[in-house]
């Protein structure tokens, strides 16, 4: 078995989330890597879409910010940001949101605004950005995230966008249609929402995590599925496009300055 | 009516304290070079309005220019923190910041209903987040067909927008290619404009049929400025500089480094710093 | 998703009888082969949409196919009325015509509504004229932040939408240059599409960053039907035909002459005779 | 005195009220026929917009419908049919915008929806199509309509679109800020609102004509301005390239066939 990071099992679990006919909705960082390596090995035909206006980008190398040259050049066409908010992603033509965030909570609320007050913040984060219709117009949404004591807690300093809310039929109740989050992919484990109370539930544990670590590291007690699998460790393969896509980025950014 | 300007007398003549000012760009076409001589300028008082508030309005807020932020979206992208905005809004310095502060559909919205001569905008959002709480811009307005609550905010109308584009004929005409953001709905949306770019060509070269364009009677000034988006980029003209937004996060982090490197590289230069920057990297049509 | 497909079986799996259709294109790009493959497979009790219906709007009315059309301005454009809408209207040959009636600004705000997945759109019109009265579907909205009254319409939701454009990919990636018209807003705003081109290409060709294109997953059936606009025109490939246009005027004036030329023309025809219109008549760039 | 038709004087007394920097919504017919005369004789950088969405148009030829490829392709570029409508018209952007229609009343209404009922019509006509909207949207509205008893009527079957309503200031109550038709030009005579009470009244008699006859061709009792001119005849030029452009139109047209 190939020796591997819990980041890289991150990505890879997430990559693996996704099809070859999927529509999906990019955010920098996390979201943009495991999409790209999903297209680089088995959905080469995934359509990925940022913020940004750019349609069906297919980069060599990942984007540092959501506008970069590269996703423009290698796209079908870019279209102006009103557009995008409107016309794609308001227009219900995305299929999958990728989601993160300072903060979740079991229904996989999200906070990227603050912690502490709003008013006076103990650390004042970037803000929502896209993130609050994301949540409420994509088919689905898939969240990757770290865990960690001060990102899974038990009560957001302030919700930033939506997933289950309150749980049960609270999202749909609200008027929202889609889905909202089905996938919680962080570095020790795989969470789908349990069908009726809609709490993340782990339904998968990376290889070689234990279920005390994964408690460890969460806020709130953790509920786990009837069965749950083990995540298949990351392939050679898996690995190796993943290593390279980074390395190519790096090599890339390096030169540009 | 386009008039063509140097920098100075454009953002003189165009930008005023207490006003509101939006200089866009998605990314792409950040106009640092105009925002440099606001500071230069000294401008007090501004509420700036902007999606993706970085670098440049990190250097606005932490010179002091800045009373009010409308914005969506204020970090270093792929990188983390704007460390001035941060110490405006959790320690108020150099002075208090007021936030108004929205979503990216809701401004992107925003900004369009401006351009379309509108009051409000409508849509599909702010649905059970806490935005709502803690803006009291975000109405609801009903649908009088169907009975569905949409969201509603005031229409974008800023005083004066400031953009980079990558040419202007020396009617004043502008084009712009790649990735666009808002940035034509900012101008439509404004009283006024500074638009810089990278040059002034007799004439628009052959373009699309539908290329973007701001024609000479919708803009203000135009300010030749090669390299005038640096360290964003310009499409055709250079690439993003990755390596300096990194850097900007150690230039920033304190308030000694950030205004030493300001004295030194905005206070006591002039636009034509910028123009190392704007070496032609590739053609546009490329 | 995109599927390559004859036209015939496009239109036979696309446009069911009772269906709400829009046939769109603004001067440019009408899609005449397509509707005449509707008028063929003897579709009936269609609601029309389109902003400007025409020669080809003329010819599924005379056709009994429409039982109710949605429009904004019903003419030939340049020469003067659509002889079989005003048969129609003032006489209800070959039967009753329902109208819903707006103005462009409305048509176009409610394709851009419907594109944009809302429920209805707002806008500053219908200011003391009398359609208001004559259209249940006009109401009115107060701005939540400035008390001022727009007009409020429902989004156009078309079951399916019918355009022509020059070119697609093989994956079914649609291309349009030139007038836009509401094209692209159409095919999004609909459940179902059919878009015929001139060709279908391995893939694009060079274009512009922001060239127009419907990416494979939000189009239906894509057809190849070169010259498939006539008398309309492609830009690129061959001009308006303006004499057609002209001679419509005769053709169509009595319901002997209409009918004999649709047989003709129409009924005992298929797609194939549009080819011979659908010549390259300039490079797409020039 | 070079010899001239009434429908000359008429649309060379239209494109002499045009300016070079004014920024004109042009209709197909007269309207465009005038907008393009203007700009080949002493307005050659004005600005011509066509509802299809070409900006800054400088045809050739005069376009048979309102989106010509000629319009296109001599655009400085096109926009979609909604930006049209949302952001050049109803964002305030044009100065001036031409109307014609099948019936006019004194105030400057205009009809082009039906001649009798609405459900049962006499005759049928094309529709308001941009009229309600530019005759509110455009900073003012210059008319072009042959005069006659059934087009200039004391009353409309139907306001299309409104000019100054039932005169004085009805228009500006009903909260339209713009200023409404400021010229009526006929083939007979130019018209201009009174300042108080908006009729439009005559105050140029197009040379040769005599009040009798603008009388004997409108519907209501005909106001006269205190002071009427005379307008200037045609010069040569202005007949030269009127009539060029026409016949090259012709030319071009049946070329196309």
């Amino acid at each position: 078995m190939a020796d591997f990071k819990p980041n890289e099992m991150m990505t890879i679990a997430a990559a693996r989330a996704l099809k070859n006919d999927d529509v999906c909705f990019v955010g920098i960082g996390q979201p943009s890597a495991a999409c790209n390596l999903a297209r680089l090995t088995h959905a080469p035909n995934i359509t990925l879409i940022y913020e940004s206006g750019t349609l069906a980008t297919k980069p060599n190398i990942l984007p540092l910010s959501i506008g970069d040259g590269e996703l423009c050049e290698t796209a079908i066409t870019t279209v102006s940001v009103p557009e995008m908010f409107r016309y794609w992603l308001q227009g219900g033509r995305i299929k999958v949101g990728f989601l993160g965030g300072a903060q979740i909570d079991k229904y996989a609320n999200l906070n990227t605004t603050v912690v502490g007050p709003y008013d006076k913040p103990k650390v004042r984060l970037p803000g929502g950005g896209g993130a609050p219709e994301i949540a409420t117009s994509c088919g689905e949404i898939f969240i990757i995230m770290a865990q960690g004591k001060r990102s899974f807690v038990d009560k957001l300093d302030f919700v930033t966008s939506i997933g289950h809310v309150s749980g049960g039929d609270s999202r749909a109740k609200l008027g929202v249609k889609t889905k909202g989050p089905t996938k919680l992919i962080t570095d020790l484990a795989l969470f789908e929402p349990d069908p009726n109370t809609k709490e993340m539930t782990v339904v998968s544990i990376h290889s070689g995590v234990t279920r005390e670590q994964i408690q460890e590291n969460s806020g709130w007690p953790v509920k786990f599925a009837v069965k749950v699998a083990e995540t298949p460790p990351p392939t050679q393969r898996e690995l190796d496009v993943l290593r390279e896509l980074h390395a190519r980025t790096n090599r890339a950014h390096a030169e540009a300055a | 009516m386009a008039r063509i300007s140097p920098l100075a007398e454009a953002i003189k003549s165009a930008v005023r304290d207490g006003d509101t000012v939006a200089l866009e760009g998605f990314t792409h076409l950040i106009p640092h070079a105009a925002g440099h001589e606001i500071i230069r300028q000294g401008r007090k008082g501004l509420t700036l309005i902007r999606m993706t508030p970085d670098l440049i309005y990190d250097q606005l807020i932490g010179m002091g220019c800045v009373s009010k932020l409308v914005f969506s979206w204020g970090g270093n992208p792929g990188v983390g923190s704007l460390h001035r905005l941060r110490d405006a809004i959790e320690n108020g310095w150099p002075h208090k910041l007021e936030l108004e502060e929205h979503s990216h559909a809701a401004m992107a919205n925003a900004y369009e209903a401006g351009a379309a001569g509108l009051p409000c905008a409508i849509f599909r959002g702010y649905i059970g987040g806490d935005l709502p709480k803690v803006n009291s811009k975000i109405k609801r307005v009903t649908c009088p067909f169907t009975g569905e609550e949409l969201a509603a905010i005031p229409a974008h109308r800023p005083d004066v927008a400031v953009i980079h584009a990558q040419r202007a004929d020396k009617a004043g005409n502008v084009m712009i290619e790649g990735v666009l953001g808002v940035q034509k709905e900012a101008v439509l949306a404004s009283k006024r404009s500074v638009v810089t770019v990278e040059e002034i060509v007799d004439e628009l070269p052959e373009r699309s049929l539908n290329a973007v364009v701001l024609p000479y009677w919708t803009v203000g000034h135009v300010v030749e400025v090669p390299g005038g988006a640096f360290p964003s980029y310009a499409q055709g003209y250079y690439p993003r500089n990755n390596n300096f937004y990194k850097e900007w996060d150690a230039i920033s982090r304190e308030r000694d480094s950030f205004l030493s490197w300001m004295k030194e590289n905005v206070l006591a230069k002039g636009p034509e710093v910028f123009a190392r920057y704007g070496r032609k990297h590739r053609v546009a049509a490329e």
